[in-house]
């Protein structure tokens, strides 16, 4: 009877200070699995390479040091040497800065585009929202291979082009989510609030908007750049990609594919440098955005 | 693939050389030609005269492999699309070529040796200075509409490359002719603007195809086959015209497509699907030698790797930076290590072996030499430059590139700009002040410097304009004595090899790859396959 | 209501159209050299160039051919390719045969595939099988088409001769022989297209089962074939659907290194020669005809899952 | 008669007792995981047992762990959660032991759940009727023939509206009262012996959640099934249950029949409960107003204000929500605006606040009048009026600090910065009863009340002279409502703050207003002091409501249900009328030929009290023979009831 009035007490206790139990749990940091948290070190590994590459690269891209093309590994060409006797390593070493790098910008670049158009459609609404529309749509409807072929044709092959192209296709895929959040948050109370406060347009975009697509945006960012890593490789493909003698891993994979038929790995392993980064990339977004109906989906009988 | 002669010296058969070497002999002997001849030929492809000799002994048994009929073949070239033609005088590519062989006659074929040879026309004639050539039409020849081919047609042909409103390809060369006069149902004339003993040679061009008159070809020819089907950009299949003026094709169809990815080109032919491929990549050459059924046909051609300083704006204009350009070409390593030995080195000018006695063998080989070529870019006081490369030649790229990594060695910094071959002659070539430049091998030495360095020439894509060269390129025409012909030969030779833009560090050989069990391939080293000659001479095994 | 939606979708449909058009042909003129240029080739002269040119309808300025180009189009003519001279009609109409039967063929058997595997995965969601999905999904995705299309030929054309390495056509196949000839770009196409509808579908489906309505029929004791198959699958259709559009889209219109790879005569192997040659009134003609279909497509999936949703099929 | 019926119940339910229990919860344990894997408790050790035909209400805030006590008679946790020990018997088996196909098999026949939100829990895309019978047809207990004729029969038996074609829609074409209806029914199809009803009134207005009730009660009834009725609102319970156990953080704090825990509860926390119970709406409620704040001149005048969404067309827009309405709020007074979902409260508020520019008439603030649009006022007239949003978890932006979230209207209107701001934002937390160290929290790591305070406090921070209130009580929990009026009201005499404090809730209103606005249908139907408001005369509509708020005794439903005013009133929704009287089709009294073709006159009454009808004040004044009399008029016109819901829209 007294430890129960004690806990009666406590109760009233809590009550009186308003310390309710809060309705949602604090907010839960991003927990990744283990495959995430390996996927994560791949990631990672890569951008060091990024970084420190060149300055660790046994050869520079463009020696051609081999005995021969297509050499197996020996000495100190750890992977062997390509079909003009180039250093494979070295060149997957280089490559990562470009094929990388340039995604990364590309994507960038391709956020500020589709964040930029997105947010304005959705806020403005209206004839503006339905001329980038439109605009978008059309961008969409054509192959991207076939404006990356008429841009570079019409424009030449520079880094820039590249980036400016790439950032263009995927800009318009990142306007549709963009447009589609900023629609959604507009309409919140939030937003009601601040425009009743008298609030300016770019003050609200900027603080009750922009931070709330961020999450949203950040997760689709990974698939996007892979997307584009994807892209540059096939325009290497069609031999439109990144300039010679920068190596870049589609390129690459592309160049030595002759190799393959008398076992030399030359093609095999920017293959795999692509395919380490994106499915890291692809497990991360998948991890992060852990399916919240599989949770429920486990229940099912 | 020489090197197995040597163990077992005595007697090796046919069948152990390698197709175009045999098809080569094989050619000859059905040819009759002479056994000193043979053996020029043999020498000139690298086979050692004991070699040679116990071949020719042998050579009784390319008799016995007599042609015979039946089969089909599907042949992929390199390039095609939308812009196939069936019009002659529109001929740029090798499946327009192969299937104007297959189609149409010419007045003129070329021999492997190049040696002019009467087709539709019976003979030739010039007149004492050569200015006026006459022409004995065949008779008895007609197109597969039925109708008979006369003079009319030939006139008619011919004429469209000539005059204002023409948009022959081959306008500017054939412009040497002033008109074509028909002087009998079965004999036609050229008059000339000026003397030239290499019509004939002129005459063997792709686009001087022989077709009906009013027409523009559309696949109506004398040819050995008639067109059955045209898909431009997909394929064209043809059978044989059994009604052909002489002993005719051996095949029953053939099927000619094209397949532009060079990896899937070699696929095909490996796993079948294809018995012919022009255009082998270097990278695939030991893929399609391993391979089973399947064999790599080399022909030594003059087919440059250039690289074409352009005179007339900078940095070309400056002397020094040519020079510095020609000695950082690492041109064996081109030969070994790109060109995978299926080449041969170049000495900055367009002549070369193949071209028989007017190549200028004394003139000294320009060497790889970095120190010197330090030496000249520093004397040019440059620092650097841009040169525009485009796939025109297997292994110009990747001969750029190894300039490029050459030259950063020296401190030279050497920028590659690659673009796409759509657009490049338009676009780049002769635009752009350092380019790269392929020319397909003309069978004379003459022409061949002609295109490029006749001052003033249409396609002069160095702006090197040297009176004495034009001055030459006239003379020696009409020479007749061998050495004074040779002597004129190589001061041209060596006025392009000191004084032109032009960098030529190397030939590539012309390499396709065909089935094993094709025989009779003709080499002519004009063009792909035999310079396209093989439809109306290859049977099966 | 409905019909309106629908209506208004086609009107956008048609702006996009225009909208490409000119996109296409402002991009395509600005590309160095023309098909004059092309034509001639390495062997042009001023003289012949100009000829051709005048001959070829090139010197009248670009807007006029645009209009020109509209109003044949209009009237249905394509024209005639300024490369070959042939009619466009002729030129493309085989090809996009090739690109439907391609297409065709491949959604007949990786839609059902798909949506059966990505149904299945979603069933079992965290099992090893649905696991093994998910990556073996993930990593088709994350490598270049071409090195799987290469790594397909090598092994079952080069090594073992199963297959032919190129999908050629003599045209007189019939039914197992045309399998068979096309059997290296199918099996590509299918993996590729078949991996990303498998994700999709998957996702499409686990981002419903988060919603209450799945837990109530959990609470009701459905059994989970029948919340997956009635309950998430009626309420995922909308997107599971756009994906499919979209993949059929990119079947259509973004195969070219496919058909590369197998020297496929498809329609968009003939764009990409047709902005090579520079034969503007080809690319147009392939542009629109891509365009057309990725709209339809877009259409299709909008109205299905207008259709699928009941607010918009029975408004109050 | 109906007194027959439930003094059998009553007898009935006695005999059950002695029967066997059927669901039986022993030391019931369950726990969430957190993110460090360590194990957090979130019901401690719970036993209670139901017998068959009992209803057993489990009462409690949220985090009480009610909800998920409730889940776990279906063996079913929420994702997250897991059962740590315990065990709960059916019919003396183990729910929680069974194999899971076992598990699948009671779910839905045996037992079967009614969630709180029916509008979510019904799937969007398959009509009514499968949904129903879906469950009964899937366990094998009926035919799908079978099921569909019993469904049918439930329809009736709940008073839905056409109940041979009901079935045959999709839930958007019925109404949130009708689907939770609906619900019941589609609970009820399998014949469970045991009902779990979660929170099934909350969601709705009082008329709809009274007539609910009344269905429920009927056909537990009817059905003589047990149920576990899971809520936060005593006076609900205390109309529905046999046997209460009150729960506070995953504890029972106390458990006993009805009657004991209603009429004499032993444990301090029932008793809280008790008291955030208001009673019964009535005069003398009303706040005194402390006349220190007072000047002549109103604070918000609305007059002859017209309003709604799509195009206007000379003044009448495409939707109107509300028409013709003239209110006057004086300063540092509460204006209480009471009415149904749909009536157009919000958007009153949303046309003061120049949320939503009005089509016609005027908006004045301290006499001079306001610009429609937000663009139009100035700085200062926009910081003079603020607008509290209904929901607090929507209304804060998720990604900004409380700081921010204060501190920026500080700035915005006051150029407030640094330190000075800083100390501003914890003296408002102060003023709204927070710990200053809030500042620096996330509003997802408040509780519903908390953040409702900060909803007020960055409101409190522009220092306003109206605050307009929407709902911001309704989505709290009893206790915690009751604390943020209470904050309220010393606000309002610390501040001199004038409010507009709109709620569905009558009794909440009455508790804290000065005047009263009655909205029905858009229209202001009655107003005046709210101890006018609360006495009659009454508008019938005002009538309705009042008697439509539940009481903290036992029987209060039964009683009210048999004024046969209530059963014409409650079946039907809002029904919008440009012409007439809009309460026309759902008043006991109605006129025809005269209440649905003339719009009612103003009857002006003592100190500002108005009611708009067509009646008489005598009639007004006493009920019950009027509204008999009139029984047979309005019967006539039975007016299938047509949910309004524009608000969501």
């Amino acid at each position: 009877m007294t430890e129960n009035n004690t806990r009666e007490e406590e109760v009233l206790a809590k009550l009186d200070t308003f310390d309710e139990l809060p309705d949602a749990p604090p907010k839960r940091r991003i927990k990744l699995s283990w495959v995430g948290k390996i996927a994560v070190a791949v990631v990672v590994f890569w951008m060091i390479i990024i970084v420190i590459g060149p300055s660790i690269a046994p050869y520079h891209e463009m020696d051609m040091e081999g005995e021969d093309g297509f050499l197996d590994a020996y000495d100190n060409f750890y992977l062997g040497t390509d079909y003009l006797g180039r250093d494979t390593l070295s060149r997957i070493i280089f490559g990562a800065r470009n094929t990388i790098g340039i995604s990364i910008l590309a994507t960038l670049l391709a956020y500020c585009i589709g964040i930029t158009l997105g947010i304005a459609a959705a806020v403005k609404g209206g004839w503006i929202d339905m001329c980038i529309s439109r605009i978008n749509d059309s961008i969409l409807a054509l192959p991207s291979i076939m404006l990356g072929l008429i841009a570079i044709a019409a424009l030449g092959s520079s880094i820039s082009i590249l980036i400016g192209i790439s950032a263009i296709i995927y800009a318009t895929s990142v306007f549709r989510i963009a447009r589609a959040l900023g629609q959604d948050i507009m309409v919140q109370d939030y937003v009601e609030a601040a425009k009743a406060r008298g609030e300016g347009l770019w003050w609200i975009i900027k603080s009750e908007v922009l931070p709330n697509a961020a999450m949203p945006l950040a997760t689709d960012f990974g698939l996007r750049l892979v997307f584009v890593v994807l892209f540059i490789s096939s325009l290497s493909f069609l031999g439109l990609g990144i300039q010679p003698p920068a190596s870049d891993w589609g390129s690459m994979v592309r160049e030595n594919l002759q190799g393959l038929t008398y076992g030399s790995y030359a093609s095999i392993w920017p293959a795999c440098a692509i395919a380490t980064f994106t499915i890291s990339i692809n497990l991360i977004v998948d991890d992060i955005s852990a399916k919240s109906g599989g949770s429920l989906a486990k229940k099912m009988v | 693939m020489k090197d197995k002669f040597r163990p077992q010296s005595g007697d090796i058969t046919l069948s152990d050389l390698d197709p175009s070497d045999r098809s080569l002999v094989e050619n000859a002997v059905k040819k009759g030609f002479s056994r000193r001849e043979i053996l020029k030929i043999m020498m000139a492809t690298g086979v050692t005269a004991a070699t040679a000799n116990s071949l020719f002994t042998k050579s009784g048994e390319a008799m016995a492999s007599t042609p015979k009929k039946g089969g089909s073949i599907r042949m992929a070239s390199n390039l095609h699309g939308p812009d196939d033609q069936l019009d002659p005088r529109l001929f740029t590519s090798t499946i327009d070529y192969t299937r104007g062989r297959a189609t149409y006659n010419s007045l003129i074929r070329h021999s492997n040796e190049l040696v002019p040879q009467a087709e539709l026309a019976e003979t030739f004639e010039p007149n004492s200075d050569a200015s006026e050539w006459t022409f004995k039409i065949r008779k008895g020849v007609s197109f597969h509409d039925g109708s008979p081919m006369t003079a009319d047609d030939v006139v008619y042909s011919m004429s469209r490359h000539l005059g204002e409103d023409s948009t022959s390809v081959i306008k500017s060369v054939m412009s040497s002719v002033k008109e074509w006069k028909k002087v009998g149902q079965h004999e036609v004339k050229a008059i000339l603007h000026s003397s030239n003993a290499d019509l004939p040679t002129l005459l063997g061009l792709f686009q001087n195809k022989i077709i009906k008159n009013g027409s523009t070809g559309e696949g109506n020819g004398t040819g050995p086959f008639k067109m059955d089907s045209f898909e431009p950009g997909v394929k064209s299949v043809h059978t044989r015209n059994e009604d052909y003026w002489a002993e005719g094709a051996n095949l029953d169809t053939i099927e000619i497509t094209g397949i532009t990815d060079p990896v899937a080109r070699v696929n095909a032919l490996i796993s079948g699907d294809i018995q012919m491929a022009t255009v082998i990549d270097p990278k695939a050459f030991r893929q399609v030698e391993e391979a089973e059924g399947v064999t790599l046909l080399s022909t030594p051609a003059a087919l440059q790797m250039g690289i074409c300083c352009l005179k007339n704006t900078a940095p070309g204009e400056n002397a020094d930076f040519v020079k510095g350009m020609q000695y950082i070409q690492d041109r064996e390593r081109i030969v070994k290590k790109i060109l995978k030995g299926k080449g041969s080195v170049g000495n900055d000018t367009p002549v070369m072996s193949a071209h028989g006695p007017d190549f200028c063998s004394e003139l000294a080989q320009r060497e790889f030499d970095p120190d010197k070529a330090k030496f000249h870019f520093k004397k040019a006081g440059i620092s650097g430059a841009e040169i525009f490369s485009a796939p025109v030649v297997s292994g110009v790229q990747d001969a750029v590139l190894l300039a490029q990594a050459n030259c950063a060695k020296i401190g030279f910094d050497l920028q590659v700009k690659k673009v796409p071959t759509d657009g490049y002659w338009g676009a780049v070539w002769m635009n752009e002040p350092v380019n790269v430049v392929t020319w397909n091998m003309r069978p004379t030495a003459n022409s061949q410097m002609a295109i490029q360095f006749a001052p003033g020439a249409a396609w002069n894509d160095t702006y090197w304009n040297n009176d004495r060269m034009g001055e030459l390129l006239r003379l020696s025409l009409s020479e007749i004595d061998p050495d004074k012909r040779h002597a004129m030969y190589c001061e041209m030779q060596t006025l392009i090899h000191n004084e032109s833009g032009m960098v030529i560090p190397a030939f590539s050989n012309i390499n396709d790859g065909i089935s094993s069990n094709i025989m009779g391939m003709p080499s002519v080293p004009l063009g792909q396959l035999g310079a396209c000659e093989w439809p109306e001479l290859v049977w099966l095994a | 209501m409905m019909t309106q939606m629908v209506l208004r979708r086609i009107g956008i449909g048609f702006a996009t159209l225009i909208v490409v058009s000119i996109i296409v042909f402002i991009g395509t003129s600005v590309l160095p050299g023309d098909v004059a240029q092309i034509i001639l080739g390495q062997s042009a002269t001023p003289a012949t160039l100009a000829q051709l040119r005048s001959e070829l309808g090139l010197d009248q300025p670009g807007y006029i051919r645009y209009f020109i180009w509209l109003g044949d189009m209009a009237s249905g003519d394509l024209g005639t390719s300024k490369a070959g001279g042939a009619s466009i009609v002729s030129l493309t109409s085989g090809r996009l045969g090739n690109t439907m039967m391609m297409a065709g063929i491949v959604s007949l058997i990786s839609i059902p595939l798909s949506v059966a595997l990505g149904l299945w995965a979603a069933m079992h969601p965290g099992t090893w099988l649905d696991r093994v999905i998910t990556f073996g999904t993930l990593s088709t995705i994350s490598v270049p088409e071409f090195f799987i299309a290469t790594i397909l030929v090598l092994v079952l054309a080069v090594e073992l001769h199963w297959l032919p390495a190129i999908a050629y056509m003599s045209g007189d196949e019939t039914g197992w022989q045309l399998m068979k000839a096309l059997a290296m770009p199918l099996l590509t196409l299918v993996i590729v297209v078949s991996a990303q509808m498998i994700r999709m579908t998957r996702a499409g489906i686990l981002n419903v089962m988060s919603s209450p309505y799945i837990e109530m029929a959990i609470l009701k004791g459905v059994p989970r074939r029948r919340i997956i198959l009635r309950h998430a699958l009626l309420n995922a259709i909308g997107p599971i659907v756009n994906v499919i559009a979209l993949n059929l889209a990119y079947l259509v219109s973004g195969v070219v290194i496919v058909e590369t790879i197998f020297a496929y005569p498809g329609l968009a192997k003939l764009m990409i020669d047709g902005v090579q040659t520079r034969d503007l009134p080809l690319v147009q003609a392939c542009a629109m005809i891509f365009c057309a279909t990725y709209v339809v497509l877009i259409l299709i999936a909008d109205v299905a899952s207008i259709l699928s949703n009941p607010r918009l099929r029975h408004p109050k | 008669m109906i007194f027959l019926r439930s003094l059998a119940v009553v007898l009935l339910r006695k005999w059950y007792k002695t029967m066997d229990k059927l669901l039986e919860v022993k030391n019931l344990k369950i726990s969430a995981r957190s993110d460090e894997g360590k194990e957090i408790p979130i019901v401690k050790g719970v036993s209670f047992d139901i017998f068959k035909g009992q209803v057993v209400a489990l009462i409690g805030e949220s985090g009480s762990g009610k909800t998920t006590i409730s889940l776990s008679s279906l063996a079913y946790t929420k994702p997250g959660l897991h059962f740590a020990g315990g065990e709960v018997l059916l019919n003396g088996e183990d729910v929680l032991s069974m194999a899971p196909l076992r598990q699948r098999e009671i779910r839905g026949s045996n037992v079967a759940y009614l969630a709180q939100s029916a509008a979510a829990t019904f799937n969007p895309a398959i009509t009514i009727g499968e949904q129903v019978t879906e469950s009964a047809v899937l366990h094998g207990i009926l035919s799908q023939e079978e099921a569909t004729k019993r469904a049918e029969e439930l329809y009736r038996a709940l008073e839905l509206p056409d109940p041979d074609r009901i079935g045959h829609r999709y839930p958007h074409q019925v109404s949130g009262g009708q689907l939770q209806r609906l619900m019941a029914a589609m609970a009820l199809c399998g014949r469970p012996d045991l009902m779990v009803l979660d929170e099934p009134t909350t969601a709705l207005d009082v008329t709809t959640q009274i007539e609910v009730l009344k269905a429920f009660k009927k056909v537990i009834r009817e059905e003589n099934a047990a149920a576990i009725y899971v809520t936060h609102d005593l006076a609900v319970v205390a109309q529905i249950a046999d046997y209460i156990v009150v729960l506070y953080s995953g504890e029972i704090m106390e458990q006993g029949p009805a009657d004991q825990i209603i009429n004499s509860p032993t444990h301090a926390y029932t008793r809280r409960l008790m008291d955030a119970v208001r009673p019964k709406p009535g005069a003398g409620q009303g706040v005194e107003v402390s006349g220190e704040h007072d000047r002549d001149i109103p604070a918000v005048e609305v007059s002859k204000m017209t309003a709604g969404y799509g195009g206007v067309v000379n003044g009448e827009p495409k939707v109107t929500i509300l028409r013709d309405v003239n209110i006057k709020v004086k300063n540092g007074q509460v204006m209480g605006v009471i009415g149904e979902s749909g009536c157009g409260k919000s958007t009153l508020a949303r046309v003061m606040a120049g949320l939503l520019p009005q089509a016609k008439g005027d908006v004045k603030l301290e006499g001079d009048k306001l610009q429609g649009s937000l663009h139009d006022r100035s700085l200062e007239e926009l910081q003079k009026v603020q607008f509290v949003f209904q929901m607090a978890d929507t209304a804060l932006n998720p990604k900004q600090l409380i700081g921010d979230i204060i501190g920026r209207p500080l700035e915005f209107y006051h150029g407030m910065k640094g330190s000075e701001k800083h100390r501003k934002v914890s003296e408002i937390l102060d003023m709204v009863e927070l710990p200053a160290d809030f500042a620096s929290r996330y509003p997802m790591e408040l509780s519903g009340g908390q953040k409702q305070r900060i909803n007020l406090a960055r409101s409190l921070a522009a220092s306003p002279e109206v605050m307009l209130c929407d709902e911001v009580t309704s989505a709290l929990d009893s206790i915690v409502g009751a604390n943020v009026i209470k904050l309220l009201t010393s606000l309002r005499d610390k501040t001199g703050v004038s409010f507009v404090f709109i709620s569905h809730d009558l009794s909440t209103v009455a508790s804290f207003a000065d005047t009263i606005v009655v909205l029905y249908a858009g229209r202001v139907v009655e107003q005046g002091p709210t101890d006018e408001v609360l006495t009659p005369p009454f508008h019938p509509y005002t009538r309705l409501l009042i008697s439509s708020v539940p009481e903290l005794r036992l029987g209060w439903l039964e009683e009210t249900m048999e004024k046969r005013e209530m059963a014409v009133g409650i079946s039907k929704g809002v029904e919008i009328t440009s012409i007439g009287c809009p309460f026309y089709n759902r008043c006991p009294n109605a006129i025809e030929g005269t209440c649905n073709v003339k719009n009612a006159p103003i009857i002006e009454l003592n100190n500002g009290h108005q009611i708009s009808c067509h009646l008489k004040l005598t009639e007004l004044n006493d009920v019950e023979e009027s509204t008999n009399a009139a029984l047979s008029a309005s019967e006539s016109n039975n007016v299938v009831s047509i949910s309004s819901n524009w608000d969501k829209s």
